[in-house]
C-alpha cells in the first residue's frame, strides 16, 4: 500500500512503503518461525554492517525490531498468563499491530503525550512503562503502573507520557484534544498523539473533536489503528467511505501509512511529529494494519465475520516483524544469530515481568477507598455505602510495604 | 417448561415476538453477523434476514435515537446495548427523547422501544465497564425499567417489555447469561410491575433486584442455619414498581435490608427505603438497611472488586443490624 | 450564490437560482414595505396573465408568495402576542427564512415526514398544521397542536407527517434517520426530510446519523437552515470547512440552494424529492438563508457577534418575499392590488389565530399527569411525588368539551 | 460587602480565581463573544482574552471531554453548560472520564473541573429544557456537586470549586440570576460541604438545596404565621453532604420535609430521607416527606407548568403532614 496524502495542507510528506514482506528466500514465513530469531545484547555493538537501511543505521535497525520483538513475546506471556487465570477481565492483545506501537510511538519524546484505547499493552510500553510494570496491572497487583485498580484496558504512567488506557471507544478522544489544548495553552512545544480503533471513527466524539482541533488548530496527531474490524465488523460494512475521507470534512489532512512496515511507519511520524511541533496543525493518519489474535481473549481468532484464510494470509505476508527480520537479513545487517540472541533476551525480559507481577502483592484492601477524590473536604460527608472504610483495611503484610514488594 | 439460559431465554423472548409481530426489529452492535456480542441473538440474522437484525456502527446515541425514531413511526425496536455502560452516551436519546415524546406530542407519539443489555458488574472488568445504570433509567418519568433475575424472568419480562407501548429497559447481566432455570414454553409474558417473592421468612426482609436476587438468597439460606427466616422479594420491575408487595412484606417481617448492585447514592435502594418509610413507617421497627457497591469506581484488582461488590456476607450482617442481633460469622 | 453539488452521486441535478434581488425600479426595499401588498383571494382566479415564470404557473407563483406572506405574518403576531406576555418560554422567529419553509415542504407529499429543530412555526404551518393550532400552541392552549404541552419547540401533528419540533440542538438528526428508517422498513415510497441548524453540524449525532443513513441508504433529505449563525456563533468560527463539506465524509452528497430564493428552492427540492424517492439515497442540502431577526425574543436582532449594518444589508437585499414579490412584479404577474388582497387575507388568518388561541382554554389541570405514559400497566406504582393525581383535577369547563373550545 | 445580583456574583468568582491562577480558563457556548447566553460571563473574554475566556461549538461531549483532558495535564478549566439539560450529552465525559480518572490511574490523574450552568426549570421553558440534572451527577462518585442558592454563595461555592482539585459541578439557575444580595467584598472562599441554617425553628425541620431554599422560606413565614416554626436547612453542597447538619436539624426538631426541584425517584431528596432513617431513625416522630416536581416532564402550558414545580402551598401542606396537623389554609 503507497501511503497517501489527502486534501488538507500538512506540510508532512507521506512516506513511500515497501512492498508487502515475504521471506528474502521467496518461501512463506509463519509467524511463529519468528520464534527462532533472537537478538544480540543491545549493549553489544556488532562492527560487521553499519551502513543501514535509508536513514536507518544498524544499531537503530536493531532496536526497532527487538522492540517488536518485545511487544510480541509480551503479548503471548500475557495470553499464556491469561489462560491460566493470572489476568482477568477484558484483556486486548495487540499482536500484528507492533509496527505501530514502535513506528509511531518511538519517534516521539519523552515529554509528549500519548492516549489510546484498551488494546495498549504494547503502547505503554513502547512510550515507556516498563513491562514489569504493565504486565504487573494486567495481573491486578500493587506495582502495576495503575497500582492494580485500572487493569488491561487503563494503564497510566504519567511520568513518561503514557495517559492511558481507556474503555469506552472514542472517549479518548476528546481528552487527547483537550491534552493538546493544555500544551497549546501553557506554549509548550510536545505534541498529543491520540490513538484510536478504526471503529471509533463511528463516534460522535470524533466529529466533535477533530473540529474542535482543527478550529484552534491544536497539536494533535489522530491515528487511527485500523486494523480492518471493530469486533466482528469490517469498517466498509460500517462506512460508505474510506478511512482516509473521514477528517477532511474538518479541514484536517489525511495520512496514510502501512503500519506493518515499521521503517515506513517511524519515518513517517518522526517527520509528521516535527511538522506538528512547528505549528502544522491537526492531522488525521489512517494507519493499517491488522489484528493477529480474536478482539478479545474471548473471541477467536477468526469466525463468522472473516475466515481463517484471510487471518493466515495476513499472518503469513503481513507480519511486521517478518518484514523487518527479513529485510535485515536480506541486507546483511542481521544473523540468525543475533536474532536468537535478541529474541532470548526480550523472552527474559518477559519471564521476569511475569515474575515480578506474580510476586507483587494485591492491593491492600485498606485502599479501596483511596483515590475516589484527591481531596477530602473538611467538612461533609462523601461515600455513602455506610461501610466502615477502615474496618476493610487488613494488617498489612511486610510484602506490601517497599515500593517494589516482594 | 424447559430448561433454558438465561441468554436462551432472552433469545426465545426476542423470537416469540418478532415471529407474532413484524413490526419488531433487533438493532444493536455484532447482533446479527456475530450473534450478539454475548451470543443473546444468536440465529436470529439467519431466522429474520438482515433487515430485521443490524449490525449498528459504534454510535450509541446515534443508533439509539434512530430506533427512537423508528418508534415514533410505529415500529418497535429492540434496542441492544453491547452493555449498558455504553448507553450513557445514548443518554440524551433516552432522557430528551423517549422518555418526553408522549407528553410533549399530547399523546401524539408513543415510543414502544426497548433498550436492553447486560448492566453492572461481571468479573474484573474494571470502572468504565461494571456500572449499574438503572438510576440514570428511572429518574426521568417516562421509561419502565424491568430486570430480570431467572431464565423465565428473562423470557417473560422481554417479552412484556417489546409489546408495551412505551419504552422499556432490561437490564440483564452478563454474569446471569449462563444462569440455567426451567422456563416455560409458548408464548409466555409476565406482566410489567409484580414482584416476586423468591423465598418466605418472618424475620425480616430482603428486597432487592436482578443479580443480586441469586446473592440475597444465599444470604438468606446461611440466615436460615442461624434461625433468621427471610422473606426474599424480587421486585423484577422497577418501573412501574410493585409498592404493595414492598409494604406487604414490610408489614410481615417490620424490618427490611435494600440490596442492589449499584451505588447507593440515589440509588434505586434511597428510593425504596424512602419511600417505605413514608408509607410503612410505623411497620418498622429498625431502619431499613442498604446493601450496596461500596461507594468507588469498580477497581479491577481482584481482591478490591470482590470487596466492593455487595457480599453474602454484608447481606447477612446488614439483616442482623436490622434484627438488632450481634454481628459475626453465619 | 450558485447552488451547486459537491462530491457524491445524487441524480438530482442543483438548480440555478436567479441573483440577489432588488426592487424592479432599482431602488432599494425595506422588508416593512411589503405590507404594503395583498393577494387576491386563492379561489378568485385571475385570467390576465397566466404564463408564470419558469415551471411556475401564476396560480403557483400566488400561492408560494401568499404562504410565505402568511408565515411573516404570523410571525410577526407571535411576537406581538410574546411581547405582551401571551407566549412564554423561548421563542425562535423564523422570519427572513420563509423561502425555504415554503421552498423546502410545499413540494413535499402529505405523507413524507418532517422533523426539525425549535424554529419550527412557519414549517410547522407549511407541512399542514393550521395556523390556529400553531398559534394556540404558543399560547399553551388546549388546542394547540401539542396540546399545549410542547409550546413554541415542540410543535407535533402526525396527521400531516409534521414529527416536531425539537429543542435539543442535533437531537433531531438521528430521530430523522429513524423516521427513514421506518420508511423504508415498510417499503413505503415516503421521505423524510430532517432540518437543523447550521450549529447543528457540530454535534456528534450528525456524524453519527449521516453515516447510518449512508450505509443503510435511507429516503432521508438532510436540511441545514444555513443562516449563518448559531445564537452569537458565525459558522466560520466553529468551522474551518465549508458547510458543503462535511457530508462528503460519509459519502452523502452535498447540494447548496439559496434559501431566500424560493422558485429556486422549490425547484430543487421537488427534484430531489423525487429522486429520494426512487432511490437515490440520502441527501445533504446547505441552504443559504439569514435571520432577521434575534436568536430568540430574548436576543437582541444585532449586537456583538453580527452589525446593525450586516443585518440591514441582508434585510434589504435578501428577503425572500420582497425578492419574489419583486419578480412577479417585474412579470406581469402581480400588481399592486392583489398583493394587497393576498396581505389582508393573510392576516386576517393571523387575526384569527390568535382570537381563536385566546379563546382556547388553558389545560385542564386534571391533565396533568395524562400522556407520560401510554399504558398504566395493570400493577405497579408509575408515579411516585406523593401526591394525588385526581385531586389535581377541577371540574372540566364547558368551554373544553369539544374540539375547538369556545 | 457589596449587593451584588447572583450572576455578577459567579462572575467575581470566576474573576477572582483567574486573577490569581494562570491556569483557569472559562470554555463554553457563548462564553466570550456574547457574554455568556445569561451574561455570567460578561467583560471576561475583555479581561482575559480569547486563550482564557473560549467560545465553543455546540458539541457538549467534545468540550466537556477537551475540558477533562485539559484537566488531567493540569489545567483548571470552568467548562460551562448553557444548561445542564444539555449536558446530558457529555455525561459520558463526566461519569466515566472526569469521575472516575483518579481511581482508574491510582491516584496519579486527578481532574480538577468544574461543570457549571443554570440547571432545572425556568419559566415555559418545556420538557426538555427545565431538567434538575443533580440525580445525573452525583450517584457515580467522584464528582462533587454544589448548588449555590443566594449571591454570597455562588461566589464563595464557585470560587472553593475552581480551588477543589476534584471534578464539581456547579449547578444554578436561570432564575437565580437576578437575584440580589450581599456578597463579601475580596477574597471570598465557602468550604464545600457546609450546609447553612437559613431560619430557625423548632417544629419542623426543611431541608433543601438550591433554587428551593427561596420557595421554602416563603413556606417557612407562611407557616410562622400559623404558628409553626420550621427549621430551614441549605444544604448547599449535595457532595460532600453536610450530614451533621442534616441529623442534629432532625435530632432539633423530629419532623422533616425534604424539597427538591427535580423529580422524585431517585432524587437527591430519596437519598437524603433515606440517610436521615438510616441515622437518625429514633429521632423521627413521623416519615421524613418529600416534596419534588410533579412526576412528568415538564408541561409548557403556564398553568400545567406551576402545578409540577413544588409549591409553597406544596410545602406547607407537607410540613403540616409531618406534624399530624389538619392541612388547609396557612
Ligand atoms: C462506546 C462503546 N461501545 C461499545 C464498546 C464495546 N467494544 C469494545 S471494543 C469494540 C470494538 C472497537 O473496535 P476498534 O475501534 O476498531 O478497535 P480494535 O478493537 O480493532 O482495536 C467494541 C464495540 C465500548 N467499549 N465502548
Ligand atoms: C445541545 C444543545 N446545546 C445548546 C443549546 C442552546 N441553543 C439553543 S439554539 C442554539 C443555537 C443553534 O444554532 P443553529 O443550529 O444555527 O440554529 P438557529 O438558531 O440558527 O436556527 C443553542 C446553542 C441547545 N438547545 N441544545
Ligand atoms: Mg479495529
Ligand atoms: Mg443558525
Amino acid at each position: 500500500m503507497a501511503p497517501t496524502k489527502s486534501k488538507g495542507k500538512a506540510k508532512a510528506a507521506a512516506t513511500k512503503g515497501p512492498g508487502l514482506g515475504t521471506a528474502p528466500d521467496g518461501s512463506t514465513t509463519h509467524p511463529g518461525e519468528a520464534e527462532a530469531g533472537v537478538l544480540p545484547h543491545p549493549r553489544r555493538r556488532s562492527i560487521r554492517n553499519d551502513d543501514g537501511i535509508g536513514g536507518f543505521s544498524r544499531g537503530r535497525l536493531h532496536a526497532l525490531l527487538r522492540e517488536m520483538l518485545l511487544y510480541r513475546r509480551f503479548e503471548e506471556k500475557a495470553e499464556e498468563a491469561y489462560a491460566i487465570g493470572k489476568i482477568g477481565g477484558f484483556c486486548h492483545i495487540h499482536i500484528g499491530q507492533e509496527g505501530l506501537a514502535a513506528g509511531a510511538i518511538k519517534p516521539l519524546r519523552e515529554d509528549d503525550l500519548v492516549i489510546t484505547a484498551y488494546r495498549e499493552h504494547t503502547q505503554a510500553i513502547a512510550k515507556g512503562i516498563a513491562p514489569r510494570a504493565v504486565m504487573a496491572e494486567l495481573y491486578g497487583r500493587t506495582d502495576g503502573c495503575s497500582g492494580g485498580r485500572g487493569g488491561s484496558m487503563h494503564l497510566f504512567d504519567t511520568s513518561v507520557g503514557f495517559m492511558g488506557g481507556h474503555g469506552i471507544v472514542g472517549g479518548q478522544i476528546p481528552l487527547g484534544a483537550g491534552l493538546a489544548w493544555a500544551i497549546k495553552y501553557r506554549g509548550g512545544d510536545q505534541i498529543c498523539v491520540c490513538f484510536m480503533g478504526d471503529a471509533a471513527v463511528n463516534q460522535g466524539a470524533f466529529l466533535e473533536s477533530l473540529n474542535m482541533s482543527a478550529i484552534w488548530q491544536l497539536p494533535v496527531v489522530y491515528v487511527v489503528e485500523n486494523n480492518g474490524y471493530g469486533m466482528g465488523t469490517s469498517f466498509p460494512r460500517v462506512s460508505l467511505t474510506k478511512m482516509e475521507d473521514r477528517s477532511g470534512a474538518y479541514g484536517i489532512p489525511a495520512h496514510t501509512v502501512d503500519g506493518q512496515d515499521v521503517l515506513a511507519t517511524f519515518e513517517f511520524f518522526a517527520r509528521l511529529a516535527d511538522d506538528v511541533r512547528n505549528g502544522a496543525g491537526p492531522q488525521f493518519v489512517n494507519a493499517v494494519t491488522y489484528r493477529f489474535r480474536g478482539h478479545s481473549m474471548s473471541d477467536p481468532v477468526s469466525g463468522t465475520y472473516r475466515s481463517k484464510a484471510e487471518v493466515e494470509r495476513q499472518t503469513r505476508e503481513r507480519d511486521p516483524i517478518v518484514i523487518l527480520r527479513d529485510r535485515l537479513m536480506e541486507a546483511g545487517l542481521l544473523d540468525q544469530e543475533e536474532l536468537e540472541a535478541m529474541d532470548s533476551n526480550v523472552r527474559a525480559i518477559c519471564d521476569d515481568a511475569t515474575d515480578f507481577a506474580d510476586a507483587s502483592p494485591l492491593p491492600a484492601p485498606s485502599t479501596l477507598y483511596d483515590h475516589v477524590y484527591a481531596v477530602t473536604n473538611d467538612s461533609g460527608r462523601l461515600f455513602f455505602d455506610g461501610r466502615d472504610r477502615r474496618a476493610a483495611a487488613p494488617r498489612s503484610r511486610p510484602s506490601e510495604s517497599g515500593p517494589f514488594g516482594a | 417448561m424447559t430448561e433454558l439460559t438465561y441468554r436462551e431465554a432472552l433469545n426465545a423472548a426476542m423470537v416469540q415476538e418478532m415471529d407474532r409481530d413484524e413490526t419488531v426489529f433487533l438493532m444493536g452492535e455484532e447482533v446479527a453477523e456475530y450473534d450478539g456480542a454475548y451470543k443473546v441473538s444468536r440465529g436470529m440474522l439467519e431466522r429474520y434476514g438482515a433487515r430485521r437484525v443490524v449490525d449498528a456502527p459504534i454510535s450509541e446515541l446515534g443508533f439509539a435515537g434512530l430506533c427512537v425514531g423508528a418508534a415514533m413511526a410505529g415500529l418497535r425496536p429492540i434496542c441492544e446495548f453491547m452493555t449498558f455502560n455504553f448507553s450513557i452516551l445514548a443518554l440524551d436519546q433516552v432522557i430528551n427523547n423517549a422518555a418526553k415524546m408522549l407528553y410533549m406530542t399530547n399523546g401524539q407519539i408513543n415510543v414502544p422501544i426497548v433498550f436492553r443489555g447486560p448492566g453492572g458488574a461481571a468479573l474484573q472488568l474494571s470502572a468504565q465497564h461494571s456500572q449499574a445504570c438503572e438510576t440514570y433509567y428511572v429518574h426521568a418519568p417516562g421509561v419502565k425499567l424491568v430486570t430480570p433475575a431467572t431464565p423465565a424472568d428473562a423470557k417473560g419480562l422481554l417479552a412484556a417489555a417489546i409489546r408495551d407501548d412505551d419504552p422499556v429497559a432490561v437490564m440483564e447481566g452478563e454474569l446471569l447469561y449462563n444462569v440455567k432455570g426451567q422456563v416455560p414454553d409458548g408464548e409466555y409474558v409476565i406482566p410489567l410491575g409484580v414482584a416476586e417473592r423468591k423465598r418466605s421468612g418472618e424475620d425480616v426482609s430482603i428486597i432487592t433486584h436482578g443479580k443480586m436476587v441469586h446473592v440475597a438468597l444465599q444470604a438468606a439460606d446461611r440466615l436460615s442455619r442461624e434461625g433468621v427466616e427471610a422473606d426474599v422479594l424480587d421486585l423484577r420491575s422497577i418501573r412501574p414498581l410493585d409498592v404493595d408487595a414492598i409494604l406487604a412484606t414490610v408489614a410481615r417481617t417490620n424490618r427490611a435490608v435494600y440490596v442492589e448492585e449499584g451505588w447507593p447514592f440515589v440509588g434505586v435502594g434511597a428510593q425504596i427505603v424512602s419511600l417505605i418509610q413514608e408509607e410503612a413507617f410505623d411497620h418498622l421497627d429498625s431502619p431499613v438497611i442498604r446493601v450496596a457497591q461500596a461507594d468507588v469506581p469498580m477497581p479491577y484488582a481482584k481482591n478490591l472488586e470482590q470487596l466492593a461488590k455487595p457480599s453474602v456476607t454484608g447481606i447477612i450482617e446488614a439483616c442482623k443490624r436490622a434484627l438488632y442481633l450481634p454481628s459475626g460469622a453465619a
